[in-house]
């Protein structure tokens, strides 16, 4: 089947210079509308037009009826970060039309429903009515239906007006709707009539196109939470405990929609386990019971969450017990911004819990790492006996990325030092000593563990976050506890040897700048720095993936003459880690820093960089 | 001589803990010593058990019994969601659970309601004295209504009821002892052990630092002098027949299977007490909550109800033995996922 | 009443030297075994002497029959800290017999129940043995009580021994009985049977005595959870919720005892309420809301607690709510050492919760301050509106001090900006705007509030831990957000303005290194300084009470050459907490630290600073 | 032409609330219109009222009602302490706080049983709907045995009952509704808001968006064809005569006197039911739960108990209304206390 290309139909107004594949589109709608599959639609055509694309939902805490905005990046450069910049809007919403109207950028379009009659009252804008009502009655669709085809009136006007593939739209109709004839068929219903109406009753004024290139090949568009869920699956995950909380549910729920596929023996029975627990402190505590007892166990929350599990990390850390904690950041302090990203939990993770602690940190910046972190975690907590963190937030994890395909495992399960019945027959003899729960034998700090289940006579031991000597015995010994504490402490050294190392980009003839980031703003500074350097200022950056930090981190920093620690927060948390890891360089690091719940903008980075260096 | 051994063959000794530090007299030193009895009687290999415990006084006395079984010290108020991971791993294993009456209905409320109604497969046992011992005597949860402590001045509230939570609560095996009876608490804790599911044992358990005046509820003296059992219960196991049967008289005793064959016989004393109804479980309760009582006894038990292991559809092999092979699904399933990713 | 001075009486032998006030003496018993009587009372009566005392009480977790030591240290220089060194041990325990016969100082002296038949197998101490349980059985005391007064031979053995009054151990026993005749009488002649016992049957052969002073003129002894408890009162404390943990439960407790005595009103009601809690998330939740709802409000706790709390804790930084949260440190990590000391929890309080936060936070260093903080935590938090950490421990909550007395408080009560019926009613017209609950209107950052039972109808709003306006309307908004994040930190500055000065030890002259530490180690810190000077090191000393650090802190840092920052714990905290303050100064700070539970001793920090100046 | 006033003087206007941003169709948004109707039918001046809830939908709620009342949206599942605490600062004030099934029988289960047994004085109403609604629909401990929903598959357990938690765990109010039934809503509320104690008030309240299905047990259709009313309930303040009274047959009426002289009538229905008996609410709660019934109506009340303020020896006044004055004892006491420290 053929449909028309109306991209090779789309003639624009002499004199005017196409502007192709490089803008942003805003929608603005009510939530809880459907608009959301609307969205995704046009996203993905562009997608699949192979045109580099992302995109944005700017979502109110509450299930209907709000203002709701949708803004996808199309970037023949390749430059996903959000913009600031809006150059297509599209409003759908009486009640965020003024701002919405606002926001085009001067020389930009507006799209709107034409049953909003509030006035828009610019002249340096092209505006688009659209028949939206009329349109959707006119598809058929019952009227239960006919609020939620209503905004793929919008994606048909804009196929016809950027030059969308109608073929890519249906292509992503059918992904969405998982090839279910009749929504598919009522929706490109809809879609077709209003690119037809527009074909027939608009005139296109504006410079914006969307033209097919070969820059997705390669790639799959998916989300943090769904790729995070999913490599904890190829992590062999055995054990889930958690409880609902935006933004990190979609990431449990995958998890039971996958692993009953994946993960069933050969008589139907499951190889996990995925409770739902009655709050926190029970999903952390199921966690921590389950990778004691051997399994690989996680689970997932967000900032309130991770609060109230602050006392059960602890004990994991004290009774080196491994648990993965994913940490899907929305915006704290307290409930804060439920909806919004941020990058605001990072000391807390570091130094969570009361006495001396350090915790480990994974930090993935788009959904195949989170994927690659998510088999890598259960791996290194294993590996440590001790609880690992991975630090998502929600741009990643309930955003839709375009990504490189999730990659297998390139190395086998490290299950770390753990015994069973045989190996403790032959320990004594291998070792020369007996064993003993908390004996460092192998002198990094890291003992052999038994597990419940081991049948052996002298498999058991008893754990508990109290202080106890190498055999497991409660002991309030003053040498046993400090012993205890700087063992604990040198397995935070083993780490920064098995954590994922940095990602560093440098400029060709080297830098004298160095900008340290990490985790999503990855987009927003690799933009920055080109901008940077077309500014005159060049500039190498390094993107911290884990903490503790690699010596790669300390070579980096002391490399360059002045460093920005660039993060979405409001206290520079990574830069304050960084101070406090290289007391000799500090005076050099400077912290580039705000948080507002929106992802971070090339331009920001660029101005507060561009204002430092002016200084 | 050569020393005794049971059907596993292991001493009593090998059922044996560290030596105790909780204090002389102390009710929970006598629930330890029954706790190694009914596992040694029912021939229990200890390697079998995995025992869980929050903070306390109470909760410390893992330590002093079944030192070849793995165990858990956790977090106060916390043991619950630490054995639901833990036994997951592995459904062979049975849960030992020991809490206070602090641990489990004040700072641990909530989590002790979850268990129950997920009936996790493992025996709760609440030693209940009343008070927090191991901070010193600060009223606990059920402390009865009028209770005065040096400190503390005198309780005002009425004391919440550990076996009512458990039976509204949904649980499938819901018993209340003495510590004074020693030989009641061990027939309940072979029945409990036995039962498939979550049993929960509420004992009355002095405290003999900081609550056992005369008259208290959770004294030696009053309850010695107003325990009055529902009934006289006697485990036995699946593999004895069941000849005590043959020694009563029809509608004399009660008899409950388990899920392993094996039998709970209660006796019938003054009342006829049926533990399988959950109508009569709540009334005896109510009865027993307004006139403070000390009513002792299988409250309540439903033998067949799923475990929360049934409910996930585990296998019956161990999961925390799987390995790469069992967990890591094929590289050809990722290719399929990440060729309907979009 | 005269009663022998058998001081008089104590002859040395020839030639032997006497130490005078100058040793400490250990006592290891059985705990739950009554010796805390007999050994406050032998600490009481030589500080009635007016010779400089003070013990610490090392005990275990348990109630009864395991080993603990109490260590009283006599020092006429008026040196309070712990000394690893025992001259005197008193050992009446079997089970730690032969720690505590090893624990003796060559020189020394062992007394000993003589019911112990243990080798003893040294010659280089003298040896005492005690006919404990004859002098018990000869009291007439009932059996019941037989091992309570047999603790009371080794008071009267060393009163006649080292020459203590027998009426200040009458005097302390007076006090300790709260004037009950019986027991007071029943102690008494177990203390004189045993001295007279001792006169007869021990040969004085060790050199330690004491006599009497005039140096505690003016203090009092008392222990820092009462003081907290009195100051708390003194400044109007009218709610606490509570949860029982060592070692913070007698601050509540006492707080029980004398409230209703203090604050009764005139028909006999309460003018308070003290509630304990199910758990600390109820404790902090109960605090929180009624200090939104005006009252003095606190909580108690120990760490444990304040993880449990840190959700709570959040929402009152983010929703501006006055409380004030005594941390009792004891060790972390998890349930970790109970019944001993530390400083581990200095960081958490800092950071506490997700998101970014800063949190005030004072910290005592003696009973008198406890007392003091107490009453001006109140003020400072409601000044800032926020919750205001005092962070103690076990050393300074459990332990007995001599101490100067409680000072009534020389400021009136701050309410800080609190507005009633007519203060809204003038409030436009005063201030030329409308009050909203979060409108800066005197721009420090701390707005106006209200609460709940304000009848005016323009008083009430909505609180929420979500983003909010200056109006306390819900809003997602990114600039509402940042504004709203970074006035909220604005009050952090303030905080800088009013929490107490550091305390400034300056060597003549000057000098080039400085040390800083905080709350309890001041003692050991300054015994160390002196050590220091004798062996040519001149030190400055500043010991910080408060977070976060006033300006004093970082002139004292810029104007000394070296800084070690002191403190009991493993990482450093507060050296990290410093490094991030003053990153410009991070490479001359160097952190002197380490944990095992008991209290620093000058020892060590004297050995830890002249190991890194040899470097 | 004049708006309408009440005794008050104010209108039916200054009892609302900002627009509510919940789903159309919700039944937390007509619960808030009967929250409306009740105070202002009540004549109460809403700054005598003071708003508290958790997180979740339901718990937005109480920015939709009340505007001149204070209010305090907290923590998900800590509305309880916040609430024990701040309504002791003023004893004239009523508490008034909204939650959901989520927010108070799950993580919030430990301070719902007590803020129950502390007999806070407050109205304390579950919108329950069977799911957590603000995260889309996952199940929460009231979903019902078998429930099937879209993403989560379907409930094995047994849903938690939070009247009989609250029967049990020493309540004085105990009561349950249908946000279909407005009527008795709206009676209950006015009976709650002046009763002196806790006052729960289970409400049954549907979420249209993930919990609606025709037959789920708490969609609008099964509780409009099953709710079965155990008493017509009308509430007379205390200043009417109750005239009403009269209008009955003797028997046919159960008269419930509060502590302020005003009435609760129950008119009898099919069955014979006392509210102020324990053992009835008991048990007609547990035929309730095990037949899935939707029996509405007030189960349970206690007007005498002792609420929180009158345990702590409160004085009428308010405490946040004290000064310097009232609060800091006099130089003389703290002599006293030095001469008296060793
Ligand atoms: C989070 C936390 N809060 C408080 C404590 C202090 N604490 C230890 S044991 C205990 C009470 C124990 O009472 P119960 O469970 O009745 O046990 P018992 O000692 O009476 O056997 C408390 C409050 C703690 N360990 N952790
Ligand atoms: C500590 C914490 N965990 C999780 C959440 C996420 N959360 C918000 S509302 C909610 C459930 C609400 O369910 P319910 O109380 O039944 O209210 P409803 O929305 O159904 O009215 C959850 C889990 C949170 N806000 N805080
Ligand atoms: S304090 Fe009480 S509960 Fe604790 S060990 Fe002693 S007697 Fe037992
Ligand atoms: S999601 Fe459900 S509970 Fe929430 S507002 Fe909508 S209908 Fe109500
Ligand atoms: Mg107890
Ligand atoms: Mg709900």
């Amino acid at each position: 089947m053929t449909t028309a290309q109306p991209s090779e139909k789309l003639a624009l107004p002499e004199g005017v210079e196409p502007i192709i594949n490089d803008f942003s589109i805003t929608v603005g709608t009510v939530n809880g509308s459907g608009s959301q599959t609307s969205n995704t639609t046009l996203m993905r055509a562009i997608f699949k037009m192979g045109v580099p694309v992302e995109g944005k939902n700017l979502f109110p805490s509450n299930i209907q009826g709000l203002p709701t905005w949708f803004t996808i990046r199309v970037s023949k450069d390749g430059y996903l970060a959000r913009r600031e910049e809006h150059e297509i809007v599209v409003a759908m919403n009486p009640a965020s039309f003024a701002r919405d109207v606002a926001d085009v950028l001067p020389g930009g379009v507006l799209f709107y429903d034409d049953s909003i009659r509030l006035a828009i009252g610019r002249d340096d804008i092209t505006v688009y009515p659209m028949p939206v009502k009329k349109l959707a009655k006119a598809s058929g669709a019952p009227s239960s239906l006919r609020n939620y085809v209503a905004n793929m009136v919008y994606v048909g006007v804009l196929a016809q007006m950027l030059g969308i593939d109608l073929d890519k739209i249906r292509f992503a109709l059918d992904f969405h709707f998982k090839g279910k004839e009749k929504p598919i068929a009522l929706n490109m219903g809809v879609v077709e009539a209003a690119a037809q109406w527009a074909a027939e009753n608009l005139e296109k004024k504006d410079p914006y196109m969307v033209a097919p290139m070969d820059k997705t090949e390669g790639y799959i568009m998916t989300d943090g939470n769904v790729a995070a869920a999913l490599g904890s699956i190829y992590g062999g995950v055995q054990f889930v405990g958690w409880y609902p909380i935006t933004p990190a549910s979609s990431l449990a729920e995958t998890l039971n929609e996958y692993l009953p596929k994946l993960r069933k023996d050969k008589d139907g029975k499951h190889t996990f386990a995925v409770v739902q627990a009655e709050d926190e402190l029970a999903a952390i505590g199921m966690a921590i019971g389950a990778g004691w007892a051997g399994l690989r166990s996680m689970t997932s929350t967000s900032g309130p969450g991770v609060s109230l599990m602050t006392e059960f990390i602890g004990l994991a850390y004290a009774a080196e017990v491994p648990v993965v904690i994913w940490n899907v950041a929305r915006v704290g302090p307290s409930t804060g911004l439920p909806t919004r990203t941020g990058q605001g939990d990072l000391t807390m993770l570091f130094f969570l819990g009361h006495g001396d602690t350090n915790n480990a940190i994974l930090i993935p910046a788009n959904p195949t790492e989170a994927f690659e972190f998510g088999w890598k975690a259960f791996d290194i907590a294993e590996r440590l006996q001790a609880p690992v963190f991975v630090l998502s937030d929600l741009d990643l994890g309930m955003n839709q990325w375009m990504t490189k395909p999730f990659q297998y495992p390139d190395q086998p399960m490290d299950r770390g030092k753990i015994l069973w019945e045989d190996d403790l027959e032959t320990f004594a003899e291998k070792f020369k000593m007996e064993w003993g729960r908390y004996v460092d034998v192998d002198g990094d700090g890291i003992p052999y563990r038994t597990v419940p289940g081991n049948r052996h006579p002298r498999s058991a031991y008893f754990t508990r976050g109290t202080g106890h000597d190498d055999y497991a015995r409660y002991s309030e010994d003053p040498e046993n506890w400090e012993h205890l504490q700087n063992r604990i402490k040198q397995k935070f050294q083993v780490a920064r040897e098995l954590m994922p190392l940095p990602v560093v980009y440098e400029t060709e003839g080297g830098a004298e700048i160095g900008l340290i980031g990490f985790g999503t703003t990855e987009d927003a500074i690799l933009e920055a720095r080109d901008q940077l350097m077309a500014a005159g200022i060049p500039t190498d950056f390094m993107r911290v993936r884990s903490l503790p930090c690699s010596h790669h981190l300390d070579d980096f920093v002391k490399n360059h003459k002045r460093v920005y620690v660039v993060e979405l927060n409001r206290d520079g948390q990574l830069h304050q880690i960084l101070t406090m890891h290289l007391p000799g360089q500090a005076e050099k690091m400077v912290s580039v820093a705000h948080i507002d719940g929106l992802p971070m903008t090339a331009r920001w980075v660029r101005e507060q960089i561009m204002a430092q260096e002016a200084k | 001589m050569a020393t005794r051994t049971n059907r596993a063959g292991l001493t009593k000794q090998q059922y044996r803990g560290a030596p105790s530090t909780l204090c002389q007299g102390c009710g929970h030193n006598s629930i330890a010593s029954q706790i190694i009895a009914a596992a040694y009687e029912l021939d229990i290999v200890p390697e079998n058990i995995v025992k869980f415990s929050g903070i306390g006084c109470s909760s410390k006395s893992p330590t002093y019994f079944l030192s070849r079984s793995f165990g858990f010290n956790g977090l106060h108020g916390r043991m619950p969601s630490l054995a639901t991971g833990a036994l997951l791993a592995d459904v062979s294993l049975k849960g030992m659970g020991v809490s206070g009456d602090g641990d489990t209905a004040s700072i641990g409320m909530g989590q002790f309601k979850y268990v129950v109604r997920r009936n996790l497969d493992m025996v709760y046992i609440v030693e209940n004295n009343g008070v927090y011992g191991l901070t010193k005597g600060q009223f606990s949860a059920t402390a009865e209504k009028g209770l005065t402590l040096k400190k503390q001045g005198t309780n005002p509230y009425m004391p919440v009821d550990i076996c009512m939570e458990a039976v509204i609560g949904g649980a499938s095996f819901v018993a209340r002892s003495f510590a004074g009876d020693p030989k009641q608490v061990k027939e309940l804790l072979k029945a409990a052990i036995q039962h498939k599911g979550l049993a929960i044992i509420d004992i009355i358990s002095p405290c003999v630092s900081f609550n056992n005046r005369e008259g208290s509820y959770h004294s030696y003296s009053w309850g010695k002098a107003h325990e009055t059992p529902i009934h006289d219960i006697s485990f036995v196991p699946s593999r004895e027949e069941i000849i005590l049967k043959e020694a009563f008289e029809p509608g004399e005793i009660k008899d409950v299977t388990l899920h392993d064959g094996s039998h709970i016989l209660l006796k019938k004393l003054d009342r006829d007490y049926d533990p399988t109804s959950r109508v009569d479980a709540i009334q005896i309760l109510d009865e027993n909550y307004r006139n403070n009582l000390l009513l002792t006894g299988l409250i309540y038990i439903n033998p067949g109800q799923p475990t929360l292991a049934d409910i996930h559809n585990l296998p019956d092999y161990a999961l925390n033995r799987l390995t790469e092979k069992d967990l890591r699904p094929s590289p050809e399933t990722l290719e399929a996922i990440n060729a309907q990713m979009f």
